[in-house]
């Protein structure tokens, strides 16, 4: 059992090293070698869940220096992080080959792109925080090349400017580890470090750099700058890395931090809950006014996601167990929302030409399937029941309450208003517009000529929207996103 | 017995190798692998056997010290020699297609192995002159290697290797003569034995010297015009390999020969001077416009990460785990840096065969038509930023921790900032490669991208499988760099 | 009186040391130079070490000065300034500073000793009775093996700096003496005289001052006139037989220090055995040392111009 | 310590120092050579000189310096090799950094006459 963790990393390790030195030509290989991969890891996945849910928490160790050892663990958090990503990537495996067919360099890219996958479960399965770094960084390398795959200008220089605010980050979440393991010797999740005995300056300081490293991540304003840019790559890895990869690694990160290196209570009595709340308030605000300024669609889109992501870290900062469940869980369901709708911008794209918002018009007759699909996910966003949205939206203002920042009530209001005002005007566009055939708007590809019928594509689409319809649905039952993080809430709100 | 045997075959193997090159000519590269062949075995049963009995301990001729020589293997000397047994091994493989006209053979192979022999008598020597002598030789074939280059700037740059080496050298011996006169003898733990008032002179002496050869910073000027002027593959050699033998001498002389010449403020003048390689060289690098060059410089910062231990080591901690952390963090990142370095070298050399020339310009889209070299320069770059999962951040991680523990953290955040140095000139090369245009190149055999890439990936391996590079390391250590006191 | 010649002998050194940095016209410094080499020699002499005293006498005067000489020839026409171009304070400082820290520690602080009783002591089991050769070929051997190495690495670094075309040229600038001329005629006579003085400095090495390497510099020497005056044809960097004569004291210095394994230990020399290994090691390293110094001296292969 | 000892340390030391400032200050690069080798045999007297007692010196010095002016000889020879090669190549017998001509064409190039 305790090698359970480390079989599930090789589900993408190994599909990631094969793939690379796979030839191009080689496509049954390829797409069977990481389908495969796919499915044995959500199966194991599952298997890991149930083992969990007993309150067995399997465990490997690999030694790298005396005080270093690589920890693989599973604990209810991690379960929730890799259950989330196993699941998208299965998904987002279909999407890729039906969307990339027989295009040229398809072995580097299924390569980095099942690297990346292992990263994210390598770092949700790390049971110490140099473990976590070692992931945290592998991710960071092997998204540089998914961001560039098309080799434009425009995505090199996004390429660019995601490793220039990452790779300071990454140095600011090593100097804090080691910082902090100066002081309090290795770190483990498991058991939390004991800092009744450094003064507070040290913790403050940590605090500030773990959360500026991760936060250039999870795209906190004013580290979101790379997110917006990065939505130059191909859609298959914007839906990664909006849902489960890039974004959400440094929301899980900071998570971490907050539960289970320096504990809520420790993180109130620095004062540093509101300042953090704050900050993500900021965050959701302003991703969501230049959201409304976007007038293409996937920018529109990734500036959804830096406000989005921010309601995770919002609802980490509030202390109380409502906010802990509702930033948790929006961990989950913002993942499935958000690959919705790139799954569905990409199709948009690939299959009708249209980038910007008013190519959008009267696409709903042509595209039904993904248009429904898309409106599932735009409407949870804006937090409308019963879609998933809705549940995480709840319990934050809850939480807000729960913990006297009331204010925080007035954020998720305007944050609600603005979300409904840049994403029903598309949906308006959709459905009842009728279609541009000529002038500006005009998509590339004949109005006539959009057909949306490539299951591959479609499929996956309409599958995470159902999945995000029924984890506000069944919200109540004990494995679905909402009952999983009220168990992780009760650990860690547990004396 | 069979350590010495194996220490012979290392010492006397690629002394004998050359001269068979001399005369096999034509053949001289399949005289060098079967000195290669044997060399690996022999550092299989130097390791195997330290590891189980402790350093191995030669006194040549029966004499030992003070009147002879004596020999050790410790855990740094098989680590270097296991580290330039593996780069020998992989620039052979390359050189082998590089070096086909009649006097660059004739020249490189003898020049190689004598290169390879100075180093390992080297790592394994306890005598200050002997360390001499093996040191004079090591630049010898050096500056050749470098005079093999073709470019116009190459015999200028063998010139100016060979102006600061002769001045190197002479100013170690200075420090020598007072280390005889003050302790009448040569060998580095009967120095270590006693006392004299000659050294801190010497020691001053030996280490200005030392840092000459070793490019230290404020004394590099010469390395980067050399390394980038020389034939690729014997680029990879001077990189990898040839800096690390001063490197050595320094340790051995600053911590095993006189820890007690060496005061606070020197220690950390000498990670000070590490400081300013790192930041200087990084700099430079940054400004280059040949992807050489850029390398070049870049040893010339990586050579500066091996000196921030000296405080960790010396100083305050000594003794401390924090001491031991930083005596082998700086250890493995010297294995991993020559590892690391000879892996770009050799895609340098693949490529300039492939488009004829280094300049980042003309290298755009190669990630198209060389794959496999493009990935090991990736992986290789990712190990010398000090990025996971590499060799190279495990020595980072280990040095930055200890200095925290320490409570020196400013050398610390010195390696960070390097770290990201080394990202930004390293991100222009692979940004260029990863531009659309392919070029128009002549075919590489895949089976020679391959070499690179095996570098590459024992640089990331010694960052998973540290462990063995630690407890290596620990054996013969001087007392202070294991963790329990001077 | 012994002081006074001191005295004379040491200001003698510092005036052409001085001449030889600072006089004008390169010709003229070199001169000077192997005039300084001269006196240095003298020096060793004065000190009784006559082993050193004939090793600077041929190969720190005479043999770095006819290189010198030569570059003069070569460097006729090449730009430079004759004068210095850093003077100024902190070089002087910075070579004063050196001198001084090093004349003051050494006089200041007590010497050690030395290791006049360990060599005494084990001369007699080391087969020669000179102890020089006995410290140089059995208690350090390993130094003088690599220093005959590290010969043999110079003379590749050289070669290297050959251009491709001229590899297959004979080494060395092209050389035309008059036939009957005077050199012609030393050239003859010299060689049979110059390799009874060689082998006598080897033999006598053993317990006399004199060895491998001052044997070697007076072969060369000879070599070199012989080729001067043309008797000796210039060798290709790729002629078999030279290559062999370069390789083969290193060779057999190699194979006789592993041997040793065998006999109790790496480059071990039993005392019954020591003197005839040593001396085996000697010839053969004469043979190639001298021809190493010729070729150094004569340089890269060079390109003719057809007759 | 004898007074012949100091005087011979005394001058070893400033042949070390004269050679030392020759190859600081010169830009001509044999006469840069020929410095190192004034600064190599003053090392090696002044060895031989501490090693110095009554009738003889210390053999292992003696070893050692024959060593060493060897080891010399080979990087003499180098040395002037490539500085042959450097000058037939450029016309030069200094390194760009030591030329002060250059140095004063590069500060008129600037705009100053």
């Amino acid at each position: 059992m305790n090698a359970l963790p480390v079989v599930i990393l090789l589900t993408s390790l190994l599909p990631a090293a094969v793939t690379f030195f796979l030839p191009q030509e080689q496509h049954a290989w390829r797409n069977g070698l990481n389908l495969g991969g796919a499915v044995i890891k959500l199966g194991l996945v599952v298997v890991l869940m149930g083992a969990v849910a007993e309150g067995i928490e399997p465990e490997a160790r690999l030694p790298l220096a005396p005080g270093l050892d690589l920890v693989l663990r599973a604990d209810d958090l991690s379960l929730l992080f890799v259950s989330l990503s196993a699941f998208l990537w299965l998904l987002t495996t279909v999407y890729a080959i039906s969307y990339f067919g027989e295009k040229p360099e398809l072995s580097r890219f299924f390569g980095f792109f099942s690297l990346c996958v292992a990263a994210t479960t390598g770092l949700a399965l790390s049971g110490t925080l140099i473990t976590f770094f070692v992931f945290f960084e592998l991710l960071t390398l092997s998204t540089w090349p998914l961001v560039a795959h098309k080799q434009d200008d425009q995505s090199l220089a996004a390429a660019r400017s995601y490793v220039l605010y990452a790779l300071p980050g990454s140095v600011a979440v090593l100097v804090a580890i080691i910082w902090l393991e100066g002081l309090v010797g290795t770190v483990a999740f498991a058991a939390p470090p004991d800092l009744s005995g450094v003064d507070r300056w040290s913790l403050t300081l940590i605090f500030v750099l773990f959360v500026g490293g991760l936060g250039v991540k999870a795209a906190i304003v004013p580290l979101h700058g790379w997110l917006p840019g990065a939505m130059a790559a191909p859609a298959p890895v914007s839906s990664l890395l909006h849902a489960v990869a890039v974004v959400k690694a440094g929301a899980f990160g900071i998570v971490r931090v907050v539960y289970d290196i320096f504990g809520v209570a420790r993180v109130q009595e620095l004062g540093l809950g509101t300042p953090l709340a704050v900050v993500a308030s900021v965050t959701i605000l302003w991703g969501s006014v230049r959201a409304l300024q976007q007038m293409e669609l996937k920018k529109r889109l990734a500036y959804s996601t830096v406000s989005q992501v921010s309601y995770i870290v919002l609802g980490t900062a509030l202390a109380g167990p409502f906010g802990t469940i509702g930033g948790l869980v929006h961990l989950v369901h913002q993942g499935i929302m958000k690959i919705t709708l790139f799954f569905c911008a990409g199709l948009y794209d690939e299959r009708a030409g249209a980038r910007r918002i008013e190519q959008l018009d009267g696409l709903g007759q042509r595209m039904p399937w993904t248009s429904a699909a898309f409106s599932v996910g735009a409407m949870g966003m804006i937090g409308l029941p019963p879609i998933a949205g809705f549940v995480s939206k709840v319990y934050l203002g809850v939480g807000a309450v729960q913990s006297g920042e009331l204010w925080v009530l007035a954020v998720l209001g305007a944050s609600t208003l603005l979300n409904a005002a840049y994403f029903l005007p598309l949906l308006w566009r959709i459905w009842f517009l009728p279609p541009q055939t000529e002038g500006i708007g005009a998509t590339p590809i004949p109005f006539a000529a959009v057909d949306e019928r490539v299951p591959g594509l479609v499929v996956p689409a309409m599958l995470t929207a159902l999945t995000s319809v029924a984890a506000g649905l069944f919200a109540a039952s004990a494995f679905s996103p909402l009952g999983w993080a009220t168990l992780i809430a009760g650990g860690a709100y547990s004396p | 017995m069979t350590g010495e045997v194996a220490l012979a075959v290392l010492l006397l193997g690629p002394l004998l190798a050359a001269l068979g090159c001399l005369l096999a000519g034509r053949q001289g590269s399949t005289v060098a692998l079967l000195a290669l062949i044997a060399g690996a075995a022999a550092v299989v049963v130097l390791w195997d056997g330290m590891l189980r009995t402790g350093p191995i301990e030669v006194r040549l001729g029966g004499w030992g010290a003070p009147l002879g020589i004596v020999l050790r293997a410790d855990g740094l000397a098989v680590g270097f020699l296991a580290a330039a047994v593996v780069v020998m091994g992989a620039v052979w493989a390359v050189a082998r297609h590089d070096f086909a006209t009649p006097r660059a053979r004739d020249v490189f192979w003898p020049s190689s192995m004598l290169l390879w022999g100075a180093l390992n008598a080297i790592m394994v020597s306890r005598d200050l002159f002997n360390l001499y002598v093996g040191l004079e030789l090591l630049t010898l074939t050096a500056v050749a290697m470098v005079a093999l280059g073709r470019g116009p700037g190459a015999i200028e740059a063998a010139l100016r290797y060979v102006l600061y080496a002769l001045m190197g050298s002479l100013v170690y011996l200075l420090g020598v003569v007072l280390v005889y006169h003050g302790h009448g003898t040569l060998d580095l733990d009967r120095i270590a034995a006693g006392r004299s008032g000659a050294d801190a002179l010497a020691l001053g002496l030996m280490t200005a010297g030392l840092a000459i050869k070793t490019a230290l910073f404020p004394f590099h000027a010469w390395l980067p015009p050399a390394h980038a002027g020389a034939p690729s593959p014997a680029s990879a050699l001077l990189s990898a390999l040839v800096p690390k033998a001063g490197f050595v001498m320094l340790v051995r002389l600053w911590f095993e020969a006189m820890p007690d010449a060496t005061p606070p403020a020197a220690l950390a003048v000498m990670a000070a001077l590490g400081a300013g390689a790192i930041l200087h060289g990084g700099l430079m690098a940054l400004r280059q416009e040949r992807l050489k060059q850029i390398l070049a410089y870049s040893t010339v910062a990586q050579l500066g990460y091996l000196f921030v231990m000296f405080p960790l080591v010396g100083g305050a901690g000594a003794g401390t785990a924090g001491a031991a952390e930083a005596w082998a963090g700086t250890q493995i990142g010297a294995f991993s840096h020559a590892l690391a370095k000879a892996a770009v070298f050799l895609c340098a050399a693949l490529w300039i065969r492939a488009i004829g020339s280094d300049r980042l310009a003309d290298l755009a889209g190669l990630a198209r038509a060389m794959p496999l070299s493009c990935f090991a320069f990736g992986m290789a770059a990712v190990s010398l930023m000090g990025l996971p999962p590499s060799g190279g951040f495990i020595a980072k991680y280990l040095v930055m921790r200890a200095s925290f523990e320490l409570g020196l953290p400013g050398w610390g955040l010195v390696l960070a900032a390097g770290g990201l140095l080394a990202a930004a000139y390293f991100y222009r090369p692979l940004a260029a490669l990863f531009a659309r245009e392919p070029p128009r190149v002549q075919r590489t055999p895949r089976l020679l991208e391959a070499v690179p890439l095996a570098l590459a990936l024992a640089a990331a391996a010694l960052g998973v499988l540290s462990q063995p590079a630690y407890d290596l390391l620990q054996a013969g250590a001087p007392a202070y760099a294991r963790g329990i006191g001077p | 009186m012994t002081v006074l010649f001191d005295l004379v002998l040491c200001a003698l050194m510092l005036l052409a040391a001085l001449a030889a940095i600072g006089g004008r016209g390169l010709f003229r410094a070199t001169v000077f130079f192997v005039a300084y080499g001269i006196t240095v020699a003298l020096a060793w002499v004065r000190l009784g070490a006559i082993d050193v005293a004939l090793a600077e006498a041929a190969i720190g005067a005479g043999l770095t000065g006819l290189l010198l000489l030569g570059a003069v020839a070569r460097l006729r026409r090449a730009g430079a300034p004759e004068f210095p171009v850093r003077a100024g304070l902190v070089p002087a400082l910075a070579a004063a500073g050196v001198a001084g820290a090093t004349g003051w520690v050494a006089l200041r602080v007590p010497g050690a000793g030395g290791l006049w009783t360990e060599a005494g002591e084990a001369l007699p089991l080391s087969g020669v009775e000179n102890p020089v050769t006995a410290v140089l070929l059995n208690f350090r051997a390993w130094d003088t093996l690599l220093e005959s190495i590290v010969l043999l690495a110079a003379l590749l670094a050289v070669w290297a700096l050959a251009r491709e075309e001229e590899w297959e040229a004979p080494v060395g600038p092209p050389l035309h003496a008059r036939p009957g001329g005077v050199l012609e005629g030393m050239a003859r006579l010299l060689p049979p005289v110059g390799i009874v003085v060689g082998v006598f400095l080897v033999w006598a090495g053993a317990s006399q001052p004199g060895g491998a390497f001052q044997g070697g510099t007076v072969l060369a020497a000879v070599g070199l006139i012989a080729a001067l005056a043309g008797l000796v044809a210039l060798p290709r960097p790729d002629s078999g037989s030279w290559r062999t004569a370069l390789a083969a004291g290193p060779a057999v210095f190699l194979l006789v220090g592993a041997s040793g394994l065998a006999l109790g230990g790496l480059l071990l020399f039993p005392p019954d055995w020591a003197k005839a290994m040593i001396l085996t090691v000697e010839v053969f390293l004469t043979l190639s040392i001298a021809a190493t110094l010729a070729l150094l001296v004569l340089g890269p292969p060079q390109p003719r111009r057809m007759p | 310590m004898t007074g012949s000892v100091v005087l011979f340390v005394v001058t070893a030391s400033a042949l070390i120092g004269i050679g030392l400032w020759g190859f600081l200050v010169q830009a001509h690069l044999l006469r840069r050579v020929l410095a190192f080798n004034v600064v190599g045999s003053g090392l090696f007297l002044l060895f031989g000189a501490l090693g110095w007692r009554g009738g003889g010196v210390d053999p292992v010095p003696q070893a050692l310096v024959i060593t060493g002016i060897v080891v010399a000889l080979a990087a003499t020879a180098v040395a002037l090799w490539l500085v042959g090669r450097f000058a037939e190549e450029t016309g030069r017998a200094d390194l760009p950094e030591d030329r002060r001509e250059d140095r004063q064409e590069k500060s008129s190039a600037g705009g100053r006459p």
